[in-house]
């Protein structure tokens, strides 16, 4: 195992406080570093709330601030939080308008969000993420994840948030946004978990993982290595086939990368994605490319595409201000 | 008998496997279930001057919440519900028949908290199967009884191996998880495990 | 060789072309993909033209937009461009007030610019740039490279020449500027260039290449693998060694990932390069943490800090609007 | 004789020397030197047709403006500035006096375009002895001289691993580039041993 880390025990804790200090304009550390908050709270805006396991970075603490998460609560890699977390946080930042959690859809997760909002004795609605389309099969539901899309329900959600939506409004905005949005990755290496010291899967010189999540997990299908524009076509192919959009819908694209994957492929990438798009009469209308949704240092790429209306467009475009997404301010 | 030596000898079972749970979870899930594991059993551990001066009940509930405030992931809510509610259901001397309503109730708890059920390559394929083994037993607890409920519970472990995984981050592999062993399940085992060695040695 | 491509001959070709689609609102390719330039271009603004071999994204393509690059010459991976894009660029985006060439510090860059340089036929200057401590002996004069620190040279000198400064005194400052900035990297795995379908160096599972620059060359001594912290007292050490910087020096500190090494790595080196630096009683003012000067998919950091003064922080902090560094609008 | 019999020559050897000459570049540069001569020399090759019928001092500039506006990195304006200089200053039939003279210009051209000097693992380790050794031949090319400067030219570049790095981006690396071909005097020897083939061959 080769990373940039003094103790494996410490890795977590010494990243979180660097993030701190770096980004220090715009959050600050809760007690007991149990959630990341956003300096400048506005009193009466819905608290916006998200977290999950660590590995994912910039999700989600990069994603706290002016117009998108009040709090993010970071669990160990690839662990969920932990229900204190969440209801530290929301004791931190609930300012009277209520909460909405935003929970990618893993039974870790799910539970203990769940334990926490029974726990809450404030006002809170849940939205669950699952927009990961690898899973084909509909029975399948807890295989149905949360992964890239999750930083589009966010960014969205957190827009109508700053403008002062209520809870119940927001609410029903994150589920239609959910429902709007598909994705599918693939890796092209495995990551290693700091604790785990080795790699969580052992891929061949010419295997991927096609349909893989954002946990190291191996996928759903082990297969030989094809070219860019193949593997297009079944990313993007399968997340077509889910939204069904019309010819000439507007789409926001994002092509995230895992971690391990340098920006050259990952607009390449792009360029692939959408000619299968532009193919199907699809209108890209906004780009967001990089490493947003993360693996640790996995190789491989996830494709997410959201069918968005003018109204979400505009939220999409509206002022953001957080350590890994900054526009209009 | 104290139950500060099953939880002694049941944290400690967990902490020497570690390695063995996170290459499991790494086969079939994410690779953190050992080092989940480890650090809940480390921090009952911490606690275990407070636990062992309180009733069963009162111990088993503080092991609950400390497994969901310390773990995480799925196994500190599923761990920790489990604990908790067998100290609600639990009476102060159980015997047999009483954990096998306990675990009843805690395989209830799990599936409302957690939507999965039984045959579902979860440690709910470990509990019911010990928990049907106990129903029928209303005498105090034998040698013989503690052998074989250990036995099961590790055999039912490993029969996950043979099962699809449709709850929990095993989920999306479908038919490529068989033939691996489901980590929680494995952890479960192990626990029974050290429970029967522990009473067996201090009845 | 596992990477998101199609054939290796294509790779820049596709990239480019998804770049600039996905970034449209900001950027436009030059014809025959010779450079990229920025859209809206202001006349009688110094032109500033940068350029380089690709595998470096998003340096230098993602710095072309308001406040900062009017164009970007993209040569072949690892291969400065040719004097040819140099020239079509500066016919591009040169609106009367003459170009400013920024040029890292390698002998095939220097060449092209040069010979560049000389056929231009309208008032210009370069600034080079050559931050790379990891040569001690000043007499390698051509092996003192220019890494990460020409994206804070790029930075400072694109707002001061947004403003309207003239062509002599963004030349001054930026070497003023080159001359604040020190960098020095580290590398715990090699890259892959596509065309050569291996990587360029091995490393043991235990090694790490120190004083690497960012073209994937093996670096100046391979050593054991250490911690973060002794990673981060030698880099930082070597670079307040050349900055000599006086207790209480505000500066900018820049965390640069090569290309595979993760978020939560990256800001654990933060953590670690501030405890170096406040220990020397160096105040870090300004933060920037992320792949922004990248070695293809290369694992391994490198450590950048300018001195600035006021001048120079407003600067930097004066908006920008970029592909891949945007603030204040 | 035509000359582009042995333009054909060398830029087919650097063709199919290219992932040696990316091998070098590997151990101690950046590993593009392959790719880099082989887009040249293809570039060149496209041009055959309009090469063939110019005279050599128009052929070599072609050749050399080719260079520097298809390769890039060092080797583009290097090899490109070469070819032009050698386009500037030889007559047109050449005898050994004339090229030595010629490569002495091509030398002080690359010193004041690339700073660096004889002796410092560049190509010029290559381009010098070849021209010593041409300095005091004022005799048309035989096929003994041939010969020899063929042999001087892939020894010099066999040299220059004994040398350490001074210029070009090797240069960092010190003492650590010891042991190691220059790619670029490698390319500059197979170009020299070309051309000495095939004037050999139809003199
Ligand atoms: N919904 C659930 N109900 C019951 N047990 C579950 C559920 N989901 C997961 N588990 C158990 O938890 C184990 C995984 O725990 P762990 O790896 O620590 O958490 P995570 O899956 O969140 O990474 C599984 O092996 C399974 O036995
Ligand atoms: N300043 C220089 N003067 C003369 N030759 C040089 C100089 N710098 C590099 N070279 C030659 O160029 C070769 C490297 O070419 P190449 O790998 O194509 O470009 P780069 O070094 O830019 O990657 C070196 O092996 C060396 O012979
Ligand atoms: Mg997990
Ligand atoms: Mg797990
Ligand atoms: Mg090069
Ligand atoms: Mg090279």
């Amino acid at each position: 195992m080769k990373k940039l880390i003094n103790h494996v025990d410490d890795v977590l804790a010494e990243s979180l406080d660097g993030f701190a200090a770096a980004h220090a304009d715009i959050v600050s550390m809760g007690e007991g570093r149990l959630f990341v908050q956003r300096r400048g709270l506005r009193k009466g805006k819905v608290a916006l709330i998200s977290g999950g396991g660590s590995g994912h970075e910039p999700l989600h603490a990069g994603f706290v601030g002016h117009g998108m998460l009040d709090a993010a609560c970071p669990g160990h890699v690839f662990t969920s939080p932990t229900p204190d977390q969440m209801l530290a946080a929301a004791e931190a930042v609930e300012t009277g308008a209520g909460v909405l959690f935003i929970v990618k859809n893993y039974s870790g997760d799910l539970m203990n969000f769940q334990m926490a909002a029974d726990l809450l004795d404030r006002e809170h609605a849940t939205v669950i993420v699952n927009d990961d389309v690898a899973v084909e099969n509909s029975t399948y539901t807890s295989g149905r994840r949360g992964v890239a899309g999750t930083l589009i329900v966010e960014k969205i959600v957190g827009a109508a948030a700053e403008r002062g939506d209520n809870l119940a409004v927001l609410h029903t905005l994150g589920e239609t946004v959910n429902k709007a949005t598909a994705s599918m990755g693939v890796a092209l290496t495995s990551c290693t978990v700091p604790a785990a010291g080795g790699p969580t899967f052992q891929l061949g010189e010419d295997e991927m993982e096609m349909g893989v999540g954002i946990h190291g997990e191996p996928g759903r299908r082990r297969v030989k290595l094809t070219s860019a524009d193949e593997i297009a076509v079944e990313l993007t192919g399968a997340i077509l086939k889910e939204l069904a959009p019309k010819r000439g819908q507007e789409v926001i694209l994002l092509v995230n990368g895992f971690g391990g994957t340098p920006s050259l492929e990952l607009y390449l990438m792009v360029h692939a994605a959408r000619k299968v798009l532009a193919a199907a009469g699809i209108n890209v209308v906004r780009h967001l490319t990089g490493p947003y949704v993360t693996s640790l240092e996995m190789a491989g790429c996830s494709i997410t595409v959201t069918a968005a209306d003018s109204a979400m467009l505009a939220l999409w475009d509206a002022p953001v201000h957080t350590a890994a997404l900054r526009w209009g301010m | 008998m104290s139950h500060a030596s099953f939880i002694r000898s049941a944290t400690q079972t967990l902490i020497d496997h570690a390695d063995e749970l996170t290459a499991l979870d790494q086969a079939i899930g994410d690779g953190d279930h050992g080092l989940n594991m480890k650090r809940g059993a480390l921090a009952i551990q911490g606690k275990l001057p407070q636990l062992e001066s309180k009733p069963l009940n009162d111990a088993l509930k503080t092991m609950g919440m400390t497994c969901v405030s310390t773990i995480g992931g799925s196994s500190g809510p599923v761990f920790g519900t489990l604990l908790v509610t067998l100290a609600k259901e639990l009476p102060p001397a159980p015997g047999p028949a009483d954990l096998a309503r306990a675990l009843g109730s805690g395989i209830a708890a799990l599936t409302r908290l957690g939507k999965a059920e039984v045959g579902q390559k979860t440690l709910l394929d470990v509990l019911d199967p010990v928990r049907r083994l106990l129903e029928n037993r209303s005498v105090q607890p034998s040698g013989d009884l503690l052998a074989s409920v250990r036995q099961c519970a590790l055999d039912a472990a490993q029969a996950t191996a043979q099962m699809e995984a449709i709850k929990g981050r095993a989920s999306f592999l479908g038919e490529r998880a068989r033939g691996h062993v489901d980590p929680g399940s494995r952890s479960m085992a192990l626990i029974i495990g050290a429970v029967c060695d522990s009473l067996r040695v201090t009845p």
